[in-house]
């Protein structure tokens, strides 16, 4: 396509934008990628020396943020947030500010390769092996597998986007089955959970909005929002709100949680709970609240028995009367469902509990209350990710060899599903794997053919965004030209379906296909902007970096029985007969899928300041009581796996729990992840609560020592922080 | 002579049945004590050669080598880190300046006060001055960690028209250390010049000769010559002991002046001092007894009496050290600020509290044990037993002032532990080339100021000559 | 007096050498053309001489100025001339002046009179000296002129007062 | 232990007779959520290298700004963790660090009155990060950016900011204020002859924070945000080790109340 | 005999050698000296004279400079503009190299004449504005044929014409004296 027309429509594009925000740069669909233009010839519109702005989407995780990335030369050199953006206006987390590092990882899929399975995908000294088919073949091999399209699946990450819409509708059009969507985030946020209590309480499967910006208590039953949890951008920029928002009152927030996570670190009050135990909390606080409010008790907390769940957690009933108290006198209090709460046998209930006090807060639809997230401008309906229980039916069928060909993008299961699962065993079943994986992560080394998909700043697309009070269609544009001979999947399908003789894909490529998912937008009068054609459009919606409605549509749950019906949470069931809790969570640093980014790994956790490594936490006292110091390595026995990582002597965390970040633990995925850590997953057994989410919480472990000793690399001084009159 | 053989009236003669014990009244003819000396110099035993081989490689490898590989890789190749900035080689360089005042101290202040015992010995204590000094310079070249811009640190003009900054206490070091190294080089030359002269009216041809004949200047030993030499002389002697006093106490500013719990303290001047001093005066009474039991004569020349000296010295200073050490202690102790008692309370309970117990114990309890005592003060094996007891304990000083005090500032998340790596390697190196230093000086220079020791006979001889009436030694010299 | 001839006269000891010299002045010979060579510093009072005249401690007090000003121009006028802000820190700072000052002064001060030792006593020279190895070995040679006619009447006096030899002096290289 | 020793004092500020800063900076603890974002930010913007698992736990990690967190109470069920501290450096008016150096490598800005640190004038005496109470100087101890060393940088080097210098072995190094966007930001102003504004721009860790606990901008001008937010909350508010009288230019708002 | 020692001084043959070290000596920083003194091998042998005679703007090649930090160097299609009109071009034998650039479309890869090291931060446009003309850092086009630095650039010559040329503002001289206008 000639240079030269491109420039001149960027250059008109460019002034309106220029009009509306001053460094938003955005491409006309016709030039597709900036050239990276060696110094001696610079396109027109990179100034020798100056940056350029491009308004694009963080694909680090589902929430979505827009993201402005500064580039010179035709290099991205830095992430800044979209000040405009409603999910993030500006702010972006960690992983945002590192993906550059994903984008020049030293170790990347460098092009289309045909592989055995199990083979590494770089050598012993780092080095990526090189690409060693062409495109076209690589296209062929795709067409090839269509041909049959009731036999091959597609396996997504998290991320309701652009690509996850073309499949649908190749689905609809091909018969290919529906794409599932799947990501460690998700099993860790048991959306599942929360979607099947909505459906319950409210009749609408959807994903609750927590308003907590406008709130002023806060009871967070294991949500951890200030970490990874759904949009921790949003939640982070909420919580900031709850606190200081109202220069008059400052928000109360009180934690119910097994260990002192990052988000407990920051609450006023925290109450170390026994996981599985939060939702009879719940009922005994509103027990208590109605009580103290005087009126009849409500039939869902009638059945509980306030001193037992005291004495079960450990506390005693001022304790929780306090907390009353607080709710009595709070305004607009809300309790926030989540976490390892979710991920028990009982988390169902358990969230069905907690939206039920917040039935009794009657904060329904309220501001600093609960709603109903709203739907992206182009969405049909909501469509939460796979549950886990979900996916080991999936491994079901793979096992049983109904899957031919099985095509990954955006996920490393091999990795984040639970060992005990089988994944990988399955694979053994499927004909051909076709990942199309960005990073030489361990499904990639488990498929035959990798399709190098572009990193998230070198492709187009959009992002349904989660987390925000407003209805968003995130964009994404190319900042740089792709850095390896990568292909964007949507232009590989499009290809594969021109050759394999059937149903031609309408699209020319990828741009014209997104095109045609904002075509309905261009001229919606309450959106941030309209256009006259589609072209200018989709211009805007890349300088803008997104299309998002202007007014709030977050639909008020109806949950008129919510406090009528009775509630039986039972206690929740430990497989495992070890004698501690074991509470996997997601490491606030590196998320579930950041351990190659060396940045990320550099980072010290907010709680135990460690990096580079995987620890296990356990409290000071039962370490003296099994013997162990802090650094000592021991093993984690559960009924299906072990695990041997250093521990490290946490007081915030309850004498019968111990927990473990997830995240490391790679035995692929580059130079920076490969023989990091060990990975949680590979002792969680195959067990899922009523919503068919995992008990990732719901197991009980041994802990062995190993007589070995592996100093963790923390960023505190221990003699400053513990005290140095202990030390040996 | 004739005169040596008169009975001579000692003023201290009544506590000591024989004179001769003190070698100022056991002269020599000087033809004979000059031989002694040259013979000395030039009688070298093959393991002596060996053992130069010896230090000369370790100071190849652990010098060369490992400096090499320091500079090439960086600081971090040593055990320093946040917070401990400073590690082992500051703690040498505060120990090797500590080593050098002894030198100073000996030949300037004792002969201000005009201490006869000094004589022979004062030119070994010298030596120990200016190879002492050149350890603490390299070894704050090896801290630095971009050495080959050192010159930035030299006033010079430069196109930058930028300059070292004199606010900083490691300018005022700089600038110390070298009038330090300077002058006691001089100070060291100057008394040296007629044993030159001397060893090259001893000396046949050769290129050794010819060494003595450039270094003795054509030194004859007229009166003008002697007038200027002495005059020069005293003028150092007086001039380099508030030096001497000024080095010491400007290393202890860059300590004082930092902004650190623990280092903050007035009495850092005086009490670094006297720490020098008690080091200084150990490794003199250690070289002492090497020289006497090494080289041949030597135990003419030096003798218990020396011993004796030094060992009431290093009491003494032992005993100051202790006072200072006392004050730096009690006050802070007594003041309660949180992080001064924080950075006691590391040294005392810490991790590293066994090298406080041996500190404490080998600069206090061993020399008042030891040196109460004539009869031991005169066995010269067991003062350089006490003496290398003092220097490791004076080491120990340092190493708690600086890399494990330093652990402890105002921001205890950063609290870490240091552990010495390249570090130690590249000490032993510094040990070494002291000692291949001492060594081979030993084999060009007079160890004994033979005419300052002749000059002292002489004046404890004579009673009446010519014109003028001697009643004193002042009036003599 | 005609032209003269210079004689070496070696003593056993300072005694005898010290009668030379009166010798000497008695047969009326200037005090400037005699000289003491010895092993050890002999104070001229023993050897009835006047003192010699040594200039090392002006020079050195010289080089002390010269030093002092040094260090002045290094703490004051560098920052003069190139003004740099640290912080909390006056820019012509009165108590590091003291230190850097004092420190340049001391150097100047010994550095010059090492110098003044070399410059007046005209070191180094490596010509030939009227000299001999003996004195180092205790021997005080009485170096002195006098004029060709009289030097039989020299020798006399000196071998009287106890000289061991007394022999015409030939420069030779040390 | 962490309980005796407390977080650096917070004291009202009597800030009578001192002068003025340019630049400055408030950072609301009871906001700050420890996320590490301003920590990423700050090493993206500023090529702040990374250093390894083994140098890291040695303590020779490079963050320019660091989280702090103590223990007020290491006793379960009492545990309670101090506020998160992000510690960067202060920019003192009166730095500690800056007179200690023989050569002017760290000297005082006096035209934006900031602690500067010019690399290619360190000779690496270490003095300053000795010196410096916050301890939030960190050293290039080994070649953490040569490519020759770690050949796997080629790659990532490419998002290397050019507009701050790649820092080699022997280096002093710290928190600037993001003094390259506070130049842009003046070069742009003089170019449209006016002032710089405040809020016009804002330091990488600031622009970062997810829950706006860091914000930048003028102190000379008592209108600007940050004057603003410290005196709503002056008694929230105070400066790190105020009794050294360093005067810091960074105001904390004491968190948990 | 101190004579000894330089004996071999005397000898003719240890005359010729010293004679011979110090013309190496001599030679060697000579060499170096001019070495460091000339321009750089350019792709094209630009005749800058020739074009400022034509009366051609600094800024029409160099258009950075006036925006941003980097002036930038003239691309292939900047020359080409005017060049691809120019009848010499076709016959000039010198011309030939630019036409071979053009006909393979290769970048001419100029090499930087006037360069500061990575860790001074300069930025062209503040200069300019400042009403410095080309000539005054970068020489006299008018004269060279390839471009040369008329001096060596160190920081003594910056700080120079900075002090200079804020003698009788303090604040101005603040700002151009202080280290962290250019090292960051």
């Amino acid at each position: 396509m000639s240079e030269k027309i491109s420039r001149r429509d960027f250059l008109k594009l460019a002034s309106v934008g220029a009009a509306t925000t001053a460094v938003l740069t955005g491409c006309g669909p016709a030039s597709r990628y900036v050239q990276r233009e060696p110094y001696t010839k610079m396109p027109e519109y990179t100034y020798n020396g100056l940056s350029t702005y491009y308004a694009t989407t963080c694909r680090e995780c589902a929430a979505g943020c827009g993201l402005i990335v500064r580039t010179m030369q035709g290099r991205a050199i830095k992430v800044e947030g979209n000040p405009n953006h409603p999910v993030n206006l500006g702010k972006t987390c960690a992983r945002g500010q590192v993906t550059l590092q994903g984008l020049y990882n030293p170790n990347r899929v460098r092009g289309p390769l045909k592989h055995k399975r199990g083979e590494a995908l770089y050598n012993e000294k780092y080095e990526d092996v090189a690409s060693n088919m062409k495109w076209e073949d690589a296209f062929q091999v795709v067409a090839d597998a269509l041909k049959s399209p009731a036999e091959v699946a597609f396996l997504m990450g998290t991320t309701s986007d652009h690509l996850f819409d073309f499949i649908s509708d190749l689905a609809t059009v091909t018969g290919v089955p529906a794409p599932i969507r799947f990501g460690a985030a998700s099993m860790f946020e048991t959306r599942a959970t929360l979607s099947k209590a909505a459906e319950d309480l409210f009749g609408q499967a959807t994903m609750p909005f927590f308003d907590i910006g406008n709130a002023d208590l806060v009871l967070s039953f294991g949500a951890n929002f200030l970490e990874t949890w759904i949009s921790p951008v949003a939640y982070n920029r909420a919580y900031a709100k709850m606190r200081r928002g109202n220069p008059k009152v400052r928000g109360y927030f009180v934690q119910f949680e097994s260990r002192l996570s990052q988000t407990a670190a920051k609450a006023d009050e925290w109450i170390p709970v026994p996981p599985g135990s939060e939702g009879q909390v719940a009922l005994a606080i509103g027990r208590l609240v109605a009580e103290a409010k005087g009126v009849t008790i409500p039939g869902v907390f009638e059945s509980v028995d306030v001193k037992g769940v005291a004495s079960a957690i450990g506390a005693n009933v001022e304790t929780l009367e306090n907390i009353a108290q607080h709710i009595l006198a709070a305004a607009n209090p809300i309790a926030v469902p989540g976490g390892a709460a979710l991920g028990m046998s009982n988390g169902l209930s358990n969230a069905e509990a907690v939206l039920a006090l917040n039935a009794l807060f009657d904060n329904y639809g309220k501001p600093g209350g609960i709603f109903i997230s709203p739907l992206s401008p182009n969405e049909d309906a909501y469509h939460r990710p796979a549950s886990v229980q979900e996916m080991s039916d999936f491994i079901g069928q793979m096992k049983g060899g109904a899957i031919k060909t099985l095509f990954i993008h955006g996920v490393n299961p091999v990795f984040e599903l639970p060992k005990s699962l089988g994944f990988e065993a399955a694979l053994a079943n499927v004909g051909t794997v076709i990942s199309f994986a960005t990073f030489p992560d361990e499904t990639a080394v488990q498929a035959d053919y990798v399709f190098p998909d572009h990193h998230g700043l070198e492709s187009w697309g959009y992002q349904r965004a989660t987390g925000s009070t407003l209805s968003v269609l995130s964009g994404a544009q190319p900042v740089v030209v792709p850095f390896y001979d990568t292909r964007s999947t949507v232009d590989v399908l499009i290809a594969a379906m021109g050759l394999t003789g059937g149903q031609a894909s309408p699209f020319k490529d990828e741009v014209e296909f997104i095109q045609s998912k904002l075509a309905n937008l261009i001229s919606q009068a309450d959106g941030s902007f309209t256009a006259p054609e589609i072209n200018s459009f989709s211009a805007f919606f890349q300088q803008h970096g997104g299309w998002w409605k202007t007014t709030t549509d977050l639909a008020s749950p109806s949950a008129t029985d919510a406090l009528g019906t009775s509630l039986e949470v039972s206690a929740s069931e430990f497989a495992g007969q070890g004698e501690f809790f074991f509470v996997p969570f997601v490491s606030p640093t590196l998320g579930a899928s950041g351990a190659n980014i060396p940045w990320l790994q550099e980072l010290g956790d907010p709680n135990t300041t460690v990096m580079w490594n995987t620890w296990v936490e356990i409290n000071p006292h039962t370490a003296e009581e099994l013997g162990i110091e802090d650094d000592d390595v021991v093993r984690i026995v559960s009924e299906t796996g072990a695990v041997e990582a250093s521990v490290y002597k946490y007081p915030g965390i309850r004498p019968d729990t111990i927990a473990m970040p997830f995240g490391q633990g790679h035995t692929a995925y580059g130079i920076y992840a490969q023989g990091r850590g060990v990975n949680p997953a590979d002792v969680l057994g195959a067990h899922f609560n009523e919503a068919g989410d995992l008990a990732f919480a719901g197991i009980k472990v041994k802990v062995e020592k190993t007589g070995k000793k592996r100093e963790l690399a923390r960023m505190e001084g221990k003699l400053g922080v513990y005290g140095f009159i202990e030390e040996k | 002579m004739t005169t040596i053989a008169k009975p001579i009236a000692r003023p201290h003669g009544e506590e000591h049945e024989d004179p001769r014990q003190y070698l100022m009244h056991d002269p020599l003819p000087r033809g004979q004590m000059n031989a002694m000396v040259m013979e000395s110099m030039h009688e070298t035993s093959p393991i002596f050669w060996l053992i130069t081989a010896v230090l000369a490689a370790t100071v190849v490898f652990s010098l060369g080598y490992e400096w090499y590989i320091l500079i090439m890789q960086g600081q971090g190749m040593a055990g320093v880190t946040r917070p401990d900035y400073w590690g082992v080689f500051l703690v040498n360089t505060v120990f090797w300046i500590g080593i050098s005042h002894a030198g100073t101290f000996i030949s300037a202040i004792l002969r201000v006060l005009k201490v006869e015992s000094r004589r022979p010995f004062t030119r070994a204590a010298e030596l120990m001055t200016t190879f002492g000094l050149v350890q603490a310079g390299l070894s704050i070249f090896m801290h630095l960690g971009r050495v080959w811009l050192v010159y930035w640190m030299f006033p010079i003009p430069n196109q930058r028209t930028i300059w070292p900054d004199f606010h900083s206490p490691l300018m005022w070091d700089l600038m110390a250390i070298t009038t330090y190294l300077l002058c006691s080089t001089m100070y060291l030359f100057l008394p040296l010049i007629p044993d030159l002269a001397m060893a090259r009216d001893r000396t046949e041809g050769g290129w050794l000769k010819q060494f003595y004949k450039i270094l003795a200047l054509g030194f004859r030993g007229t009166e003008g010559e002697w007038k200027n030499l002495t005059t020069a002389m005293n003028i150092f002697a007086f001039a380099i002991i508030p030096v001497m006093f000024s080095v010491h106490t400007i290393v202890s500013w860059d300590f004082a002046m930092a902004t650190r719990p623990g280092w903050n303290s007035t009495v850092f001047g005086p009490y670094f001092v006297i720490g020098a001093l008690h080091s200084g005066m150990a490794a003199v009474a250690i070289v002492l007894f090497l020289l006497r039991s090494t080289m041949k004569h030597y135990k003419y020349f030096i003798r218990p009496e020396h011993f004796n000296t030094i060992g009431m010295l290093m009491l003494l200073v032992s005993m100051a050290w202790a006072y200072f050490y006392f004050n730096d202690y009690l006050v802070p102790w007594y003041g309660g600020d949180v992080w001064d008692k924080l950075f006691q309370e590391y040294a005392e309970k810490g991790p590293k509290a066994y090298l406080w117990y041996t500190m404490l114990t080998c600069n206090i309890a061993v020399p008042w044990l030891i040196l109460w005592n004539r009869k031991w003060r005169e066995t010269p094996w067991l003062l350089a037993i006490a003496g290398i007891l003092i220097n490791v304990g004076m080491y120990l000083e340092r190493y708690i002032i600086i890399p494990v005090g330093v652990t402890i500032n105002r921001m205890p998340f950063t609290w870490r532990q240091y552990e010495p790596r390249i570090e130690v390697p590249m000490t032993v190196g510094t040990f070494a080339f002291f000692l291949l230093l001492y060594m081979l000086a030993s084999r060009l220079i007079p160890l004994i100021p033979v005419w300052e020791v002749q000059e002292g006979q002489e004046a404890h001889l004579i009673r009446k000559i010519g014109k003028a009436e001697i009643s004193t030694l002042s009036d003599m010299e | 007096m005609s032209e003269a001839i210079t004689l070496l006269a070696m003593f056993e000891d300072i005694e005898p050498a010290s009668e030379g010299v009166e010798k000497l002045q008695q047969l009326g010979l200037n005090d400037d053309d005699m000289n003491v060579i010895s092993g050890i510093p002999v104070k001229h009072t023993i050897l009835g001489r006047p003192a010699a005249i040594t200039y090392v401690s002006r020079i050195g007090m010289f080089g002390a100025i010269l030093g002092m000003f040094l260090g002045i121009f290094f703490i004051y006028g560098i920052p003069y001339f190139y003004p740099l802000l640290v912080g909390g820190q006056a820019i012509f700072p009165i108590p590091q002046g003291i230190i850097i000052t004092f420190e340049m002064t001391m150097l100047g001060l010994m550095g010059f009179s090492f110098l003044g030792m070399f410059i007046d006593s005209g070191f180094p020279s490596y010509t030939p000296k009227e000299y001999t190895p003996e004195i180092s070995d205790g021997k005080v040679a009485l170096l002195f002129s006098c004029p060709v006619s009289e030097q039989e009447k020299f020798i006399d006096a000196l071998k009287n007062a106890g000289a061991v030899t007394v022999a015409p002096a030939e420069a030779r290289h040390l | 232990m962490a309980t005796e020793l407390g977080m650096p004092a917070f004291t009202n500020q009597s800030q009578e007779e001192e002068p003025v800063g340019r630049w400055g900076m408030v950072i609301d603890q009871d906001l700050c959520t420890g996320c590490q974002a301003c920590v990423a930010a700050c090493s993206m913007e500023n090529n702040v290298p990374i250093v390894g698992e083994d140098d890291a736990s040695y303590g020779r990690y490079m963050h320019w700004i660091r989280i702090e967190r103590l223990w007020e109470n290491t006793e379960y069920p009492e545990v309670k963790m101090t506020q998160f501290q992000p510690m960067l450096c202060q920019q003192c008016h009166n730095a500690p660090c800056e007179p200690v150096c023989p050569v002017y490598a760290s000297v005082h800005s006096m035209s934006e009155d900031l602690n500067l640190q010019v690399y290619n004038r360190c000779v690496g005496t270490r003095y300053c990060g000795n010196n410096c109470p916050y301890q939030v100087r960190s050293f290039n101890w080994l070649d953490y950016q040569d490519e020759r060393i770690h050949p796997e940088l080629v790659s990532l080097h490419n998002h290397a900011n050019p507009d701050v210098t790649v820092r080699r072995r022997g280096v002093m190094e710290k928190c600037t204020f993001c003094i390259q966007r506070i130049h842009k930001a003046e070069d742009k102003a003089k170019s449209e002859g006016r002032e710089v504004e405040d809020g016009e721009f804002t330091t990488a860790c600031a622009q970062a924070c997810p829950a706006n606990a860091i914000t930048f901008g003028r102190l000379d001008d008592p209108e600007s945000g940050i004057n603003k937010l410290a005196a709503a909350n002056r008694s929230r508010a105070g400066h790190a080790l105020e009794e050294l009288r360093t005067l810091p230019r960074i105001t904390y708002l004491a968190g948990g109340v | 005999m101190i004579r000894n020692l330089f004996e071999w001084l005397y000898q003719p043959i240890g005359r010729v050698a010293v004679l011979i070290t110090a013309l190496t000596l001599f030679s060697l920083a000579a060499y170096g000296i001019y070495t460091v003194q000339q321009p750089p091998e350019q792709p094209i042998q630009f005749p800058h004279n020739l074009h400022v005679k034509l009366g051609v703007q600094c800024l029409y090649c160099h258009p950075g400079a006036l925006r941003g930090p980097s002036p930038g160097l003239p691309t292939l299609t900047k020359c080409w503009g005017c060049h691809q009109q120019i009848a010499k071009t076709d016959t000039s034998p010198k011309l030939a190299v630019l036409k071979d650039f053009v006909l393979n479309n290769k970048e001419i890869a100029w090499v930087p004449v006037a360069q500061v090291p990575d860790f001074v931060h300069f930025t062209h446009r503040p200069h300019i504005a400042a009403g410095l003309n080309c000539e005054r850092c970068h020489g006299d086009m008018t004269q060279v044929e390839i471009a040369r630095n008329p001096q060596v650039i160190n920081m003594g010559w910056c700080l120079k014409c900075h002090r200079s040329r804020a003698a009788n503002d303090p604040e101005k001289l603040t700002k151009l004296t202080d280290c962290g206008t250019c090292h960051y």
